[in-house]
């Protein structure tokens, strides 16, 4: 009796860790989407983890404790030390990895279900098919997303009728799941066909897709997760997978659609056309005339110092070159000078969305002084400079009134109604899209070639000077 | 748990997530899909009783290899989330006079 | 409905509802109350329920009163907030040239 | 056979329904929470009720539907009538009353449960009686805040230890209710003392509380009849009543804070301390110099005609002369000459939050040209005339620089900082603070006495006069 009433009073332990947890995760969440609570929104959530972690390891009846600390160990330990290492710029593709560890995780635990070949009941078996498949996609789909954004694959593969095959692989995924869930046959060979077709989907759904659009896949990936784990969750009555999941489910699709937007497509063209490839110099030049007049720092250094408004447009370029620090220490001399500066981000500028939210944070850069395309368009009008640094499609004209232009409609920031405009650039190197700039042509726009970092450090001298 | 309360759970937690995002500012857009990404990290406590409960050789396998990958879920998404997170201190403390 | 899952619903509703309200502006404060007022009318079909299920005489007086009242708040709630909201219709097609 | 699987049917068809309407109360709430798509949201959240009401009818076993439905038409008839004859003005005490009727109805079925005197469990026996002391302390206490706001009740009754009084009646009951919960004994008497108890506890606790708080007391008792209804929904298994009234129980504690924040109190000075009726003339004054400068309608015609900005502060005063068409009326006409017209509403201008955004909108006025204190403030500097229509407390500069006026540190409206400020009012009488008002007496101020209805058709002739 005592047992028994022991293994009661652990699962009423558990059960209640699992609460606690799920209030952690929401509250986690709460915190992370203020920018002044964020950082400890995931402190919260990491302790949610932390507490349903140790609570399961109480589950009456389980065994197998090495191996489970073991994989532990070697799963956290290797997230663990690539987290650490890797380079602001390569986040968003180790999101894509470790999300996709995530699918693999929910689809491993369907496999494991159904491998067993108990008959399960009918709904059940159909969350757990339904959640393997979700999870298998995510999982592959999600290292097609890191290998492109790691540049481990270059090409976007793409040939007609495509969509057409990846519903076939769809349909066939489904059917064989359907065999399985309604109990008609659980053999080995249907269950590892659902996962393979669902690997293979995932496969080809990703591989069309430009890398422009990678930070949106990557979170509807995210979402899609998120949904395999509370179906698996309600498959093991797991009452922390079911809300976790869903939530993320349901806050995952709500960003994917908020990131989409920012970009101005839609789901659907993200998933279905592919632009970030179109490109190509090509569909440029119409209508860009004149040539790109090149200035020296030093000027550029007394134009700013005299200023009384100067707004930054950081881009790729600063990224690349790693120059947000020396960029905050310029506009810290020029704060200091009176000179009011401030930050417009485009929300789809550098390679994922809050990119250089991202970098002029890590400078130091106050986020007060840090605006976004709505708040700040308006202000170019009075701004004596505005200060383009590696930036180039979020600043194009044409993106306003050529038609034919593939980056037509995108909303972007009017640098180019400010009194000056000064770009940074090494050369005549194109932007993301391929197209040519309007901007660099127009009467009040001066050129400051050189390396992003170079450049800076070359007009923080000149301000200096002054 | 019954099918009607499972509907209920699911209803309200997809609410819940919807809301709390509905106000994030873009500048969010990224820490965020990663913070999400580390919760949904929560598979391994599935993967952990999967593997718990697993007997056959190839049960194990496959519980193994879940539990290494949820690990990684959640590890990697809670240092990611939490480096980028780490970038958004507050800088009120900091205010320069170009804020305004 | 276990103790559990009974919290797990009672969390999930408050986390809704105060992400639902956390949003909205001060002019509709006062219909919103109203209409959350209308909301709890709900407790109609649990007063219609003990009414139904009324055997003694003490039973069915107070379950009258309570469908009563509940009635009541369920159809004031709505007039009420109906007549208020009505006053919000959109203004986009009627934007006049002080607009901004 | 044939019956039971029949009642099994109509239970799950009761469950569905119950599903879909939660989900549409929380559609319904959502879209309230936006102007654009508030007037839907009612609707949807009607539907909702409708359709559980419709089908809670079809409960296997039960009975007396003569009686459910005459209770249902007597209920519901004499609110709906009510509700639509009531005047704006009298909104708030409306809300108070269908607020209390929950509330009673809450502890209605609680009481019913009770008096039956069979063995609950613990639990069950707990959630009802909470439940039925918060729906009884809201029932009492919306009725005594319906009498106050409707005139009824003149006086605030209190004195020393009121709240000790309170704590020791809230103590009985909570005792009452632990002998009655616990099984101990459920005999007519203590069930019945549970709820004269509770009543009394109402009636105590809300007698004290000023007028001007009610608005807040009113949201107050809106999020606890929710959560009595969160509680009876537990006792009786109803998932309807548990997702709705926790809702509303979450949501109205929100708003609770937000609208006391708005009237910058805290929700603890609300209830335990009594602004509301604290006032009198008397600590006014200190300061106020100078003299009050009438002018003639014809001028202000002339001055508003030629203006480029004029900014319209309403307050308590255009409420009472039902002003608000008269005033849109001449707002019209000089947006037709080509004035820039705003509306700016002060959080708790009128008698409850909203009040002037409700009347302007009852007057057909576009929301876009109507903007809060936050918006506004900094644009007075630019207007060339603030016309304030019985507004008082809310543009008195006081609060801003004497400490020791009631209303020091309660934000207003910058109103003194326009060129010109034209004050309607019918006399000297003051505000609802009751103190003197230092901007009637500023040099660039001229009072335009009368009622406010009157005072602003002589407006409209002088400016179609120009
Ligand atoms: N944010 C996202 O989520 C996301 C994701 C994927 C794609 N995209 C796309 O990426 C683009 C972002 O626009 P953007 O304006 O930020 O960047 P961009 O259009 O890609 O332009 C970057 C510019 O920076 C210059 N540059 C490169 N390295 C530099 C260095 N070391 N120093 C100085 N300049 C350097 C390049 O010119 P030089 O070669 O002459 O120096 C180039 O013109 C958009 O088209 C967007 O749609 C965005
Ligand atoms: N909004 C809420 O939720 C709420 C709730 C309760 C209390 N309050 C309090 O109410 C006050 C609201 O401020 P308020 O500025 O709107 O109003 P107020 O300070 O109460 O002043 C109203 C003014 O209107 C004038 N008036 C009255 N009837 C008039 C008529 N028929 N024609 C023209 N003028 C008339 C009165 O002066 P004459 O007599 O000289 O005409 C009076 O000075 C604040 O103190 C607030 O705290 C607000």
């Amino acid at each position: 009796m005592s047992a028994v009433s022991g293994d009661e009073a652990r699962l009423l332990l558990i059960q209640a860790s699992y609460f606690l947890t799920a209030f952690l995760f929401i509250m986690g969440l709460k915190r992370m989407s203020s920018p002044v609570t964020a950082r400890s929104g995931i402190v919260w959530a990491g302790a949610g983890m932390l507490v349903a972690t140790i609570f399961t390891l109480l589950y009456p009846g389980m065994g197998n404790y090495p191996l489970i600390l073991g994989a532990i160990v070697v799963g956290a330990s290797f997230a663990w030390v690539s987290g650490k290492r890797v380079a602001m710029t390569n986040m968003p593709q180790m999101i894509a990895l470790y999300n996709g560890m995530g699918g693999g995780a929910a689809a491993a635990i369907a496999a494991v279900e159904l491998y067993r070949g108990e008959a399960l009941s009918r709904t059940v078996g159909t969350l757990a098919v339904v959640g393997g498949i979700i999870g298998a996609v995510s999982f592959s789909g999600s290292l097609i997303a890191f290998g492109k954004l790691q540049g481990l694959i270059k090409k976007s593969y793409r040939f007609n009728g495509q969509q057409i095959l990846n519903l076939v692989i769809l349909a066939a995924a489904l059917f064989t799941g359907g065999v399985v869930a309604t109990g008609y046959s659980m053999d080995v060979f249907h269950v590892t066909g659902i996962f393979a077709l669902a690997l293979l989907l995932g496969v080809t759904m990703t591989l069309p897709i430009g890398g422009a659009d990678m930070p949106v896949v990557i979170s509807l990936y995210n979402a899609l997760t998120g949904l395999a784990v509370a179906f698996e969750g309600f498959v093991l009555g797991n009452a922390a997978m079911i809300i976790a999941g869903t939530v993320v489910g349901s806050a995952g699709t709500l960003l994917t659609q908020l990131m989409a937007r920012a970009m101005n497509r839609s789901l659907g063209n993200v998933l279905f056309s592919g632009f970030g490839d179109t490109g190509g110099a090509a569909s440029g030049g119409a209508g860009v005339t004149g040539n790109m007049k090149p200035i020296e720092a030093a000027d550029v250094g007394v134009m700013m110092a005299f200023a009384q408004k100067v707004i930054v447009v950081p881009g790729y370029g600063m990224a690349v070159a790693q120059a947000q620090h020396k960029v905050w220490e310029l506009c810290q001399l020029l704060i200091d000078r009176g000179v009011l500066v401030r930050f417009a981000i485009h929300p789809v500028a550098g390679r994922m969305p809050g990119h250089m939210n991202v970098l002029l944070a890590e400078a130091g850069v106050p986020y007060d002084l840090i605006a976004d395309l709505d708040e700040i368009n308006a202000e170019f009008e009075t701004a004596d400079v505005a200060l383009i640094i590696g930036a180039n499609d979020v600043v194009n004209p044409v993106a306003r009134n050529d038609k034919s232009s593939p980056i037509y409609g995108m909303p972007i920031l009017n640098a180019d109604k400010a009194k000056n405009v000064i770009v940074i650039k090494r050369g005549q190197g194109a932007g993301f899209s391929g197209i040519e700039n309007a901007l660099f042509y127009l009467d009040n726009t001066r050129m400051l070639y050189g390396d992003g970092q170079a450049a800076v450090s070359q007009l923080i001298q000149a301000v200096k000077a002054v | 748990m019954t099918g009607i309360v499972a509907l209920y759970i699911f209803m309200l937690a997809a609410f819940t997530g919807y809301e709390v995002i509905a106000k994030v500012p873009v500048i969010l857009h990224t820490p965020l899909m990663s913070g999400s990404n580390f919760v949904h990290g929560i598979v391994l406590v599935g993967a952990m009783v999967a593997l718990g409960n697993a007997t056959t050789g190839l049960e194990k396998v496959i519980g193994i290899v879940g539990v290494v990958l949820a690990a990684g879920n959640a590890a990697g998404g809670y240092v990611v989330t939490e480096r980028m997170l780490e970038m958004f201190k507050s800088s009120g403390a900091k205010k320069r006079p170009g804020a305004h």
